[in-house]
């Protein structure tokens, strides 16, 4: 096990694989000689050459439908798009063919691209740079969204993604890639489906992915701590499909669950992990599930306004104590 | 190389138009006859709700496809187009039985059914595809041509679509990333002059596509695209010029729908004098009249030609699709993801 | 009242308010000189002519945002896209500019817009025709989302989106244009807001919204007539902001639910409005509320898979039996 | 007219470039300056940390805005421009204490401290917003020509934007849409040769912008963006033609960004010797010692113009900024949508 950043494990990844396969590839907007705006392909221009690992002009729909168009003849191609909200550009590319190319084509073709890109509220980037995406993305049938929440999935999830023959979607987040964690020394591969309990609790169940994980962690240790509530915390590390077994598992053992993630509410992962507790274990649920999700608002500039505006541990926390009218 | 009077030319010096031999033109004149029937069969297939959804056909234009396929290398190089595409992929070696299989729903289609007329996929063939957006397929062709550069092969990616399609952004996008890469890649612009209802001059700036190819530097070419021989002679030099290495290329063709955009359009946009005007420049009867008037044919075996199509696709083709089972209702889940894929669980290992 | 077609209903909305203000504009293909597809804008381009009624270009995301750009000065337009599957082209103009910009101009800027599109599984037209996009739009703050289930909502939804200073996007279906149904004489604005109940009873409800209204209202004449199960029908017709108090006071009153929608369940309307039970009225549910939805595939071709894969009201039936383990 | 050598230029005729007051190029010269100090004043208040999130300096290219706005009617004109946007904002006749404000986010900011950098409106003086999904304004812009059109004002409407912007496909949708409909639209390409640290010539197939209009029939001119006398004569024509009724212009300024794209970027991926011959040619210094040459201005002059502008940023720009109160949180959920609007709850009556 080497400790190492987000990024970096990215990196070695987006690295492993190049090198694995030559038809691998990476593209996107200074990805190459300035080596991707968070680092994840640091180096590899000058590794690989400008052939495969590719800047880009400023043409989301058109670089991310021509990788598409690439993985039609075993391109592996893995695409960055350097801020989420530059991603509704390429939406017509990835849902309308990417997604459904196989579907059409009665099985005979398959766009095994990887989409990266970084979603979420980092410092003060504004409405325009700060809206996350993967509740759209988990929403399209034909595709995979995974989240990594900390280096070692950032590493695993990504290597799975370029081997695997279905589009897949990898929500980052800008405040994460600094994060560092232990990644195991020898080559793995993350499953792209399932979930992970990152903790074990037998009072509530915190669910989260990608940075909620993290709040979901801290409200726990404070849970215990200073409430003596035990939380299980459940890393929904793969967005679609959504871990039914696992939800259902976690809610039968706890009985209570809350759900954090840092966009807005409406139609969000929130919603549909609710919909799964109904769907799933509705009889299990001591009490009603509780979604703890950023403002109804774009995201302001101001940033006291930006931190109302999405959640943090403390509105996790919050929200348990609410479950426990006793403990408060 | 022959243009059509009033139609400017740039990039393809002229040429010799005698190319194809006299087997060759025959070939061609009974595949566009055979395409014309096949079409026109489709419709009243549809008028007898055999076929759903909606129908493009592709009768008038027939020399476009099969002038610049003639001249490249179908089933070996990658072709897409839009929605108007059962002859682009009968043309690419589909099976015609296969296409109206996939038209009638049937297990037995191109498709198994689950893409109909619009979205025909025929990989074995190299046609990838029909899509229903319009300028969807400008980047995925670009891509091919990355993928074929990458692999080092003599392939060629081509890009069939209308000219309306040229006012989306991916026109652009992927007109700029083909030249900045270089990649072999050839856009052959059906100018049918609408785009549904709209006339071209009601959406478009510049009129001529093929100068807007220049905003790329990538070189480009205006033929009738009603005279298949023409349509050769011009596909042969821009293909040549893409197979060699020399970056895209992109040729626009003259030409004229003569049905309605999809089925439920009644033309209404459009007048009786400028349909007669484009139906006296029909692509088989000026092939015919030609091989008439060089005695290579008699109007009783063109007569006899037609005959014999419009029996086989009655006979093989619409029989086939007749008979074939429609897909299980169980296998309605197959096909989104990839089946048993191991890497959804974290490797083979 | 008359009783007039759905697309009458909107070409009456249309005409209307291109009458009452010059500044109102229509925009989209072919809806000029051959007057919509589902002729919605039939003969207004004689009336109005071509600075008014704008044929376009094929340039979703363009058009759409020159519609936007015009809505700053003072113009409304309402701008169709010929079916919301092409409206992914589009999304950055509405999402990051029509949804965003009075917000981060600080109130300065809003983009008055109309966005209608038909969206749903018609008759046969394949996965790239098929999709619905309401439940993305209805994710998003800054936008109101709107999808009328009769003419008369047709008609005043219209009116109303054109007059309110929010951007509004109408969904609508194309297998609905040609539904009759009563509509006011004298002018009428239908709130942008709320929730309407189409049909009262005691033992559940059913809710649903444009098309699957009226799989609700059939499934409750079966349940009715052959089950003795009177189920109140509740019409979201207003889908951002959804009506929470109309949900919560209708599972009050029955404390059995069912949520119908014709797109694929993951994070959808139904999600949603799952999450809202739980949130509004957990303790009033008597048994897990169901969300009937369509399968999740891209919709094929063929017409028994692509009626296997969007629901009916016999699926909202069947549904509402397993509520009542008795009845059956 | 002078182009910088080496540019070619189309589209605008030789004139007289005298056509500058000396009091007005004394104000320019000073407005350019001011330019350059509020953003060098910027970028040291980041350092600060008072102004956060992304932020992007116009240093190097103060001649651009200022030419083209010194030819058009600020404040009456609309505009709009990407998230490079203070200035343009000030010469539209923004006060500078907002803009600062906003940048520090503050409530008296211009956008109530909502916005921030990148998102600069000043709808009372027409500033129509700075935006950051590059590619976004070419619509916008179009449109706002659109409602002009409608309602028969002279304004017309500019839209500046990058180099590496005109590849996006909103690009080619909205020339090709202002041609077909003659509106009432600038577009000025400030073309400072990078795309964050991406060379134009990576990316972009003809470098030369104003060639690309070509595929829209508009007239398109290149010239110099380093002196603002000729950014100005060209700007006077190209308004002009728009102006007058004769449809969109689009205008390509040769220019330079001395800082990195944004705060994060330390221009690792351009030499020193290119990024010294453009600081050779600096628009501020052009005009300054043009002026002196001509005796209208001494360098001692020009120092004391520079210590009070400096002085004045410090006194009054950065002092409002710092006292202007933060928005309130209870205000979080402002401005989300319109306030009290009848037509939601089904009109007034
Ligand atoms: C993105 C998108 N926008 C609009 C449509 C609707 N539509 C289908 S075909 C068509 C006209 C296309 O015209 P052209 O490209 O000239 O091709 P043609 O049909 O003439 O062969 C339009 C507007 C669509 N399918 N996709
Ligand atoms: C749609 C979109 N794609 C990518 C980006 C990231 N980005 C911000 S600025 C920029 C470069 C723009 O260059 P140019 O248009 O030349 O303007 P300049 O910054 O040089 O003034 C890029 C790629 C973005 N903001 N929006
Ligand atoms: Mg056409
Ligand atoms: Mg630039």
């Amino acid at each position: 096990m080497s400790q190492m950043m987000y990024w970096e494990a990215l990196r070695r990844a987006h690295d492993e694989e190049l090198s694995h396969d030559p038809l691998v590839i990476v593209m996107g907007e200074d990805i190459g000689i300035a080596g991707g705006t968070y680092k994840a392909t640091q180096g590899l221009y000058d590794k690989y050459g400008p052939e495969r690992v590719i800047d880009t002009p400023i043409s989301e729909n058109g670089y991310t439908g021509l990788g598409i168009g690439a993985s039609f003849v075993g391109v592996k191609p893995i695409i960055e798009i350097m801020s989420v909200n530059f991603a509704w550009l390429a939406t017509d590319q990835i849902i309308n063919t990417a997604a459904k190319v196989r579907y059409m084509s009665g099985g005979q073709l398959g766009a095994p691209v990887v989409i990266r890109s970084p979603g979420g509220t980092a410092h003060q980037l504004g409405a325009q740079h700060s809206a996350r995406m993967e509740k759209v993305f988990m929403g399209i049938a034909g595709l995979r969204v995974v989240t990594p929440s900390n280096p070692r999935q950032a590493y695993g999830l990504l290597k799975s993604a370029v081997r695997c023959a279905d589009p897949v979607f990898i929500n980052e987040h800008e405040l994460m890639y600094n994060m560092k964690g232990e990644v195991p020394d020898e080559e793995f591969f993350h499953p792209l489906e399932g979930s992970e309990v990152v903790r074990q609790g037998r009072d509530l169940t915190l669910f989260g992915y990608n940075i909620s994980v993290h709040w979901c962690l801290q409200a726990a240790e404070v849970l215990s701590k200073e409430h003596g509530i035990e939380a299980e915390v459940v890393d929904l590390y793969a967005l679609s499909p959504l871990d039914r077994e696992g939800i259902k598992a976690s809610v039968a053992r706890t009985h209570k669950a809350i759900i954090a993630e840092e966009a807005e509410a409406p139609v969000g992962v929130g919603a549909e992990v609710m919909a799964i507790f109904n769907e799933e274990c509705f009889f299990e649920l001591d009490a009603p599930p509780i979604r703890v999700s950023a403002a109804n608002v774009p995201i302001p500039y101001n940033h006291k306004l930006e931190k109302a505006a999405i959640p943090s541990a403390r509105d996790v926390i919050a929200a348990a104590l609410s479950l426990f009218p006793g403990k408060h | 190389m022959k243009v059509m009077p009033g139609y400017a030319q740039q990039g393809v010096a002229e040429n010799d138009s005698a190319l194809l031999s006299v087997t060759d033109k025959k070939r061609l004149l009974r595949e566009m006859l055979y395409a014309r029937r096949f079409e026109e069969r489709c419709y009243e297939a549809y008028v007898e709700r055999k076929i759903g959804g909606f129908l493009h056909l592709y009768s008038g234009e027939e020399a476009c496809a099969h002038g610049v396929l003639e001249a490249a290398r179908p089933g070996y190089d990658y072709v897409m187009t839009s929605y108007r595409d059962h002859i682009h992929a009968i043309k690419c070696g589909s099976d015609p039985r296969k296409v109206m299989a996939e038209l009638f729903a049937k297990e037995g289609g191109t498709c198994k059914g689950r893409g109909g007329s619009m979205h025909i996929f025929d990989v074995e063939h190299r046609f990838m595809g029909g899509y229903a957006l319009v300028g969807g397929p400008f980047p995925l062709a670009a891509g091919i041509a990355k993928g074929i550069k990458m692999k080092g092969g003599d392939e060629i990616s081509i890009c069939f679509l209308g000219d309306a399609a040229n006012n989306q952004g991916t026109f652009h996008e992927s007109l700029n990333m083909a030249k900045v890469w270089d990649l072999p890649v050839l856009y052959v612009c059906e100018n049918n002059l609408y785009g549904i209802g709209t006339r071209i001059d009601r959406s478009t700036a510049v009129q001529d596509q093929y100068k807007r190819a220049a905003a790329y530097d990538i070189p480009a070419t205006q033929v009738d695209g009603q005279d298949v021989e023409v349509v050769y002679a011009a596909a042969k030099q821009a293909i040549e010029h893409v197979r060699s290495g020399n970056g895209p290329y992109f040729l626009e063709l003259m030409t004229y729908r003569y049905r309605g955009h999809s089925m439920s359009d009644s033309n209404a946009y459009r007048s009786k004098d400028e349909e007669r005007s484009w139906l006296k420049r029909d692509p088989i009867h000026i092939l015919r009249n030609r091989l008439i008037d060089s005695q290579d044919l008699t109007l009783s075996e063109f007569k006899d030609m037609d005959k014999a199509i419009i029996e086989e696709i009655e006979n093989e083709v619409i029989a086939y699709a007749e008979q074939s089972p429609e897909p299980a209702v169980e296998d309605l889940e197959k096909y989104v993801l990839a089946e048993n894929d191991p890497y959804v669980h974290g490797g083979a290992s």
